[in-house]
């Protein structure tokens, strides 16, 4: 690999690595940004078709998720204190946990816009013309901005998998181990959106 | 086209003003440091100045240079703040007129409900212009009184101005809209006070020279309504499809998305103005052409295919 | 191999044999030095493209009515030449081909930070270009909404929108990775000695483009995903009759695009304060002023976008906010003008064609600059929006203003890049011609603004003629001088004389090693101890 | 490139009690919905939500151990997106 780069010794910089995820994390900020302030727009300009169309949203299920994912990160987060401590099996064990809990937070949204568009809630769909303009613009920036999330979850699940598998080969070890810090960062970016995320759509009816 | 008189509409002086400001700072600027360059590529010039002096900067000229610009943007800025203040402000006791905007004509209406392709004003009395647009985002433009305001379809817009001398002036539409945007061009008229009045009261007038001839309301609400931007009257395919020949022949439709042939009837007219979506004519696309049923009456229907006819 | 007599044994980059062969060993090297030539081939090609299609639209509008080509295909044209000069071109140019090659060798470094990714970089630029051009040749046509894609127009047009607009999100991706690469190249692989204010301009010019695609990119990147959207789902984000607000799309369209026009002209403003020192012999007057203005010239940048938007029907408090922000922006690159040539001020001027570059961009840029200013004032805005006022305010500013340094770092860097000197005379006669043809071509259309003519107008009413004639004809001098430039250069890459390591007495780092630079730039890693412009 | 290999060990019990505070918080945000605040609704469940995200940022993603400069790049950009939304709102607010 490094022949090909025709760069023979390339020296490893974690350092480098670790910003080049923080910046990273800051432009998937900003892209959640842009739809942050379209949200906001809207709400100010519909504020009662707002209010109204979240009650449709289960707030059970967006709590449940919620927590979901403030569970996984801290594994995640423990996880990188196991590889500190050279504790290979707890290492996988956590991350394990992590992914285990990934899947369930993409099933239950399955289930959750499984249920809305059977009940004809969707883009583009008739009903949601019918309700008028908060609620298709609410619906679409719903489905918009917890998709996009979702998109990024599922990237993180493969990427998960991937250090799994890497910290299983021993491709990350107790002294090297950036890959697994900035899947951490990665993960906890994931967390921090729907942080947001939650409160804007299920809670503030 | 532009012209010199500063009282052609009440922003040309607003306007003029701050473009005189900054465009005499800049022909300052830039001709004193363009000669101030050319003087030190003279002065020290390898050849005459084989060495330099090395000198790492001033604060006080960094402050100096950072402070007088500041000063002079401000002034710029509040030349222009001040000029552009009005153009917000229509008098309470201006003359409304409507405008309507798509793609790719224009269309005025005036308080007592009259309606023209070219825009008529008073001279010397305010006239604030509601602005429409009726599918997407247009631009009233009319450079000789220096005022332009996008008109976007779902919001209510308006832009106004106090006219000076009478003449016959472009209006454009100055936003991007599509394959004619160059073409949704007009004119503004500026008449006397009271020759307005005259010609506002006057709704007898419909093209007199042509009233005559068979199908000449018909061809008049097509010039209202903008249709020629996209249909011709002389075979060529514009847009839409062309009228000449168009009516009793045999048209190859889309329906729902199966292909049918229709004769061109009376039925078939008026549903390609009520629905254009309805039918759309093969090799064209839909979604172009916007209903029109909010706009010509029956009466308005049967006086197109009256004209239609005529070009058959 | 014999390439340098002068120190090293080592191969050039040129030569150096890597696993592949052929092409491969440019489309798959991870060299910042080969990338940097494989973006200046590719950006070379689609100006050639790009340049055509103005020349075109020129020899359209040099009388009213129909000459050459029929309205659609006008539309199609300055849609398509807006998308490859802005996003083809001018945003990537100088960092991607000069920041690529030089920013690791003038910090000392032997490479970026993640080579990999910065191939990367490359293949998606291509694979978006590649995605954008196809959207002309299938679908419904090429797409014709001007290179703004405005909303609701951008969802009904039946052309080929799709294409077009992944396109440029891609391409939007491929300019966040390169940003990134850089900014932590300059965190983290300074040489030893070269703290933040050791480091020369061009690279700190790229720092802080690096931050400006890195938060201005995404948002640009999120409102094209929901184009995408609109238009396979229809949801309604900016659809009027779905309660969508099209004013909204403008504000998202242009809190990127504004600040990407500082992405265009940072670097460009870093080469020419690269170019002046070395030219005059000198220091440069106000290095810390200069960065201090570089950074702020990031950092207002970012919050002015409403200056293309004044007509839109703001409100008047969002009105007064954006101009006067538009003004204070302004100050910064008055700081950089006043102290380029206060660098020219006793100093011992090597008149090379490099320096006549710098002195003719600082000129256009002067008048771009000062035309930026009439259209961020309200009054004058509200005439000149949307005119050829506008037109010719960016491309004095846009391909002035970068592509003159441009231009310039090419002449500047040339003898570097390839190990041959170009040939001065022909290089002097393009230049001059070049020069000639841009004010020719573009002066009058300022006046055809102020006259009232709008853009994007495929004919027009028989008053603007005059001026039409005039910037058509200056078109074709324009030609003439890139032919000139472009085929001087050509040729002297391939044939030129060999040129040694120091032509002009440069004495920021890439001038210290080889020309062309060995496989990983030094032998050794350089220890700095003076500065940048250090000359005495 | 000093840093490389120092690296502060965060112990298991730090993150759990991050993960209880960050729990507790979200109930508290649920709860709070169903009290009737009005126009406040919105404000202060974004309060909450930030002091999460500040846990998340401070504890989870190791701001508080890392170098200094990390934690100002990310105030910068909040900063920014911040800034946007407030301008954005200059237009929308006083139309
Ligand atoms: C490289 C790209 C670049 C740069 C650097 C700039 C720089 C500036 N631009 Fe420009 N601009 C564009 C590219 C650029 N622009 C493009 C592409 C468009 C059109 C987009 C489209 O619609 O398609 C545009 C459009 C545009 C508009 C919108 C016009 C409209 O559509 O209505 C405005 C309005 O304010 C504007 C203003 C400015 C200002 C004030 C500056 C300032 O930064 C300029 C500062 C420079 C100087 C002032 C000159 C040097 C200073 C001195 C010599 C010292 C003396 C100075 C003083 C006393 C003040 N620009
Ligand atoms: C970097 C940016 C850039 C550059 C360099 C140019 C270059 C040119 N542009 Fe550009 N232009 C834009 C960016 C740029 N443009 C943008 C962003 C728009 C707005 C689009 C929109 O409205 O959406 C625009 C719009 C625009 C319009 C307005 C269309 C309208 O509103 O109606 C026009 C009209 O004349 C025009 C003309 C030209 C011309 C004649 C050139 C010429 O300078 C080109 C001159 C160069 C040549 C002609 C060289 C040809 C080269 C050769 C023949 C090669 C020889 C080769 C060898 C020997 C190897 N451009
Ligand atoms: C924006 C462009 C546009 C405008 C303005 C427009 N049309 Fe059309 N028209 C079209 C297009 C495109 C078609 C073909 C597709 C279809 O059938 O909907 C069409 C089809 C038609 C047809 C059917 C023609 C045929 O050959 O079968 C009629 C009749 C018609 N239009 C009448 C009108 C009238 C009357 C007006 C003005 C009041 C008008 N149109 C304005 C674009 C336009
Ligand atoms: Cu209507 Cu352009
Ligand atoms: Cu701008």
């Amino acid at each position: 690999m490094e022949q090909t780069s025709g760069n023979p010794h390339i020296h490893r910089d974690d350092e480098a690595s670790k910003i080049g995820m923080w910046l990273f994390i800051f432009t998937e900020m900003l892209l959640f940004g842009g739809l942050f302030i379209v949200y906001s727009i809207y709400r100010y300009l519909h504020p009662v078709a707002f209010e109204l169309a979240a009650d449709e949203l289960d707030v059970l299920v967006g709590t449940a998720n919620t927590v979901i994912l403030l569970v996984s990160s801290m594994t995640i987060a423990m996880s990188v204190t196991a590889m500190q401590k050279g504790n290979k099996k707890l290492t996988l064990a956590l991350l394990g946990a992590t992914l285990f809990l990934a899947l369930a937070f993409l099933v239950n949204k399955y289930f959750e816009w499984g249920s809305k568009i059977s009940y004809g809630l969707y883009p583009g769909s008739e009903r949601l013309h019918e309700f008028g303009h908060g609620d298709t613009l609410f619906f679409g920036l719903y489905y918009f901005m917890t998709g996009l999330h979702a998109l990024h979850i599922i990237i993180g699940v493969v990427i998960i998998s991937a250090v799994m598998y890497r910290v299983h080969k021993e491709m990350v070890h107790p002294t090297k181990y950036a890959l697994l810090e900035n899947t951490g960062l990665y993960w906890h970016l994931v967390d921090l959106i729907w942080i947001f995320l939650f409160p804007l759509f299920y809670l503030v009816t | 086209m532009i012209s010199e008189t500063r009282d052609i509409s009440n922003f040309v002086a607003g306007y003029e003003s701050t473009f005189m400001l900054i465009f005499w700072v800049a022909v300052f600027f830039i001709v004193g440091i363009s000669l101030t360059m050319i003087w030190f590529i003279y002065r020290y010039n390898k050849k005459r100045n084989p060495v330099a002096t090395q000198i790492k900067g001033s604060v006080t000229l960094e402050i100096i240079w950072t402070v007088i610009p500041v000063a002079l943007v401000l002034v710029m800025f509040n030349f222009g703040w001040t000029g552009w203040k009005p153009m917000q402000e229509p008098p309470e006791d201006a003359m409304v007129v409507k405008s309507y905007a798509r793609m790719w004509s224009w269309m005025f209406e005036y308080e007592n409900g009259r309606l023209t392709d070219t825009l008529f004003v008073p001279q010397n009395r305010p006239v604030r212009v509601d602005l429409i647009a009726q599918d997407v985002l247009h631009s009233l433009y009319i450079p000789a009184f220096r005022i332009k305001q996008d008109m976007v379809p779902g919001r209510e817009g308006f832009l106004w101005f106090e006219a000076g001398q009478p003449g016959v002036y472009d209006l454009f539409c100055a936003e991007y809209c599509g394959l004619q945007h160059a073409y949704m061009t007009t004119a503004v008229v500026v008449m006397p006070e009271y020759d307005f009045e005259e010609w506002l009261a006057d709704t007898t007038q419909v093209l007199v020279a042509d009233a005559e001839r068979p199908g000449a309301a018909g061809m008049q609400i097509l010039r209202m309504n903008g249709c020629n931007a996209c249909h011709s009257s002389d075979g060529t395919a514009l847009v839409g499809p062309t009228f000449r020949g168009l009516y009793g022949s045999t048209v190859t439709v889309i329906t729902d998305g199966t292909e049918r042939e229709i004769v061109a009837d009376d039925d078939y007219i008026r549903r390609s103005i009520y629905e254009p979506d309805a039918d759309i004519v093969k090799g064209y696309s839909r979604g172009l052409m916007l209903s029109y049923r909010n706009l010509i009456d029956e009466q308005g229907i049967q006086d197109i295919i009256e004209y239609l006819k005529t070009i058959q | 191999m014999s390439e340098n007599p002068t120190r090293s044994i080592e191969p050039s980059y040129l030569k150096y044999k890597g696993r592949y062969g052929g092409i491969f060993a440019w489309i798959f090297s991870t060299d910042h030095k080969r990338i940097g030539l494989l973006y200046l081939w590719s950006i070379m090609t689609f100006f050639i493209v790009g340049a055509i299609l103005g020349l075109l639209m020129k020899m359209e509008l040099i009388s009213p009515g129909k000459n050459i080509m029929g309205p659609q295909t006008y539309n199609g044209f300055f849609t398509l030449h807006g998308i490859i000069m802005i996003f083809l071109i001018v945003i990537p140019g100088l960092p991607a081909v000069f920041g690529n090659f030089f920013l690791p060798i003038m910090i000392g470094a032997k490479d970026v930070a993640f080579p990999r990714l910065n191939l990367t970089s490359w293949w998606l630029y291509m694979f978006g270009a590649l995605v954008v051009l196809t959207s002309q040749f299938t679908g419904g046509g090429p797409p014709d909404t001007g290179w703004t894609f405005y909303a609701p127009y951008s969802f009904q047009t039946p052309t080929n929108m799709l294409p077009a607009v992944t396109g440029a999100f891609i391409l939007g991706f491929s300019s966040i990775l390169t940003g990134l690469n850089f900014i932590v190249t300059i965190h983290r692989m300074r040489a030893p000695g070269m703290g933040w204010f050791k480091m020369p301009l061009f690279p700190w010019s790229l720092y802080a483009t690096g931050w400006i695609q890195l938060i201005a990119t995404p948002i640009v990147g999120v409102t094209l995903l929901m184009i995408i959207a609109e238009r396979t789902l229809n949801i309604g984000f900016f659809d009027p009759s779905l309660g969508g607000d099209p004013i909204l799309y403008q504000h998202l369209f242009w809190i990127y695009s504004h600040p990407a026009v500082y992405i265009m002209i940072l670097p460009a403003m870093g080469a020419i304060s690269e170019i002046i020192p070395t030219f005059a012999r000198k220091t440069i007057f106000g290095y810390k002023a200069i960065i201090a203005s570089t950074v702020a010239i990031a950092f207002v940048g970012y919050f002015v976008w409403g200056h293309h938007m004044f007509t839109s029907g703001m409100s008047g408090v969002a009105l007064y906010t954006f101009s006067i922000l538009t003004f204070l922006v302004a100050i910064p690159s008055a700081i950089k003008v006043f102290n380029w040539v206060s660098t020219m001020h006793k100093a011992s001027i090597n008149l090379q064609t490099p320096f006549y570059w710098a002195v003719s961009f600082i000129f256009v840029f002067m008048i771009g600059g000062f035309s930026g200013l009439v259209l961020g004032a309200l009054a004058t805005n509200v005439h000149l929006h949307d005119t050829h006022f506008v037109v010719a305010h960016f491309h004095f500013i846009v391909f002035g203003g970068t592509g003159f340094a441009f231009l310039g770092a090419m002449h500047y860097w040339f003898p570097k890049v390839f190990g041959r000197k170009y040939d001065a005379g022909w290089a002097n006669i393009g230049w001059l011609t070049f020069f000639i043809g841009f004010i020719t071509l573009y002066g009058p259309m300022f006046y055809l603004g102020i006259a009232g003519m709008p853009r994007r107008y495929y004919d027009y009413v028989e008053v603007f003629h005059g001026g039409n004639i005039i910037s058509s004809f200056g078109s074709i001098i324009l030609i003439a001088g890139i032919a000139i430039v472009i085929t001087n250069l050509v040729k002297s890459a391939i044939s030129g004389e060999k040129a040694d390591q120091n032509p002009w007495g440069g004495i920021t780092l890439e001038w210290k090693v080889p020309s062309p630079p060995p496989l990983e730039n030094f032998d050794e890693i350089p220890h700095v101890t003076r500065g940048p412009y250090d000359y005495s | 490139m000093e840093n490389n290999g120092k690296h502060h060990i965060v112990p298991y019990k730090t993150h759990i009690t991050v993960l209880l505070g960050l729990i507790i918080l979200t109930a508290l945000s649920v709860a709070v919905t169903s009290i009737e605040l009005g126009p406040l609704t919105v404000t202060v469940a974004l309060l909450l939500a930030t002091a999460k995200a500040l846990l998340v940022l401070i504890y989870f993603m190791h701001l508080r151990f890392d170098n200094i400069i990390y934690s100002i790049m990310v105030a910068f950009v909040m900063f920014s997106i911040i800034s946007i939304i407030v301008i954005t709102f200059l237009d929308y607010l006083f139309r």
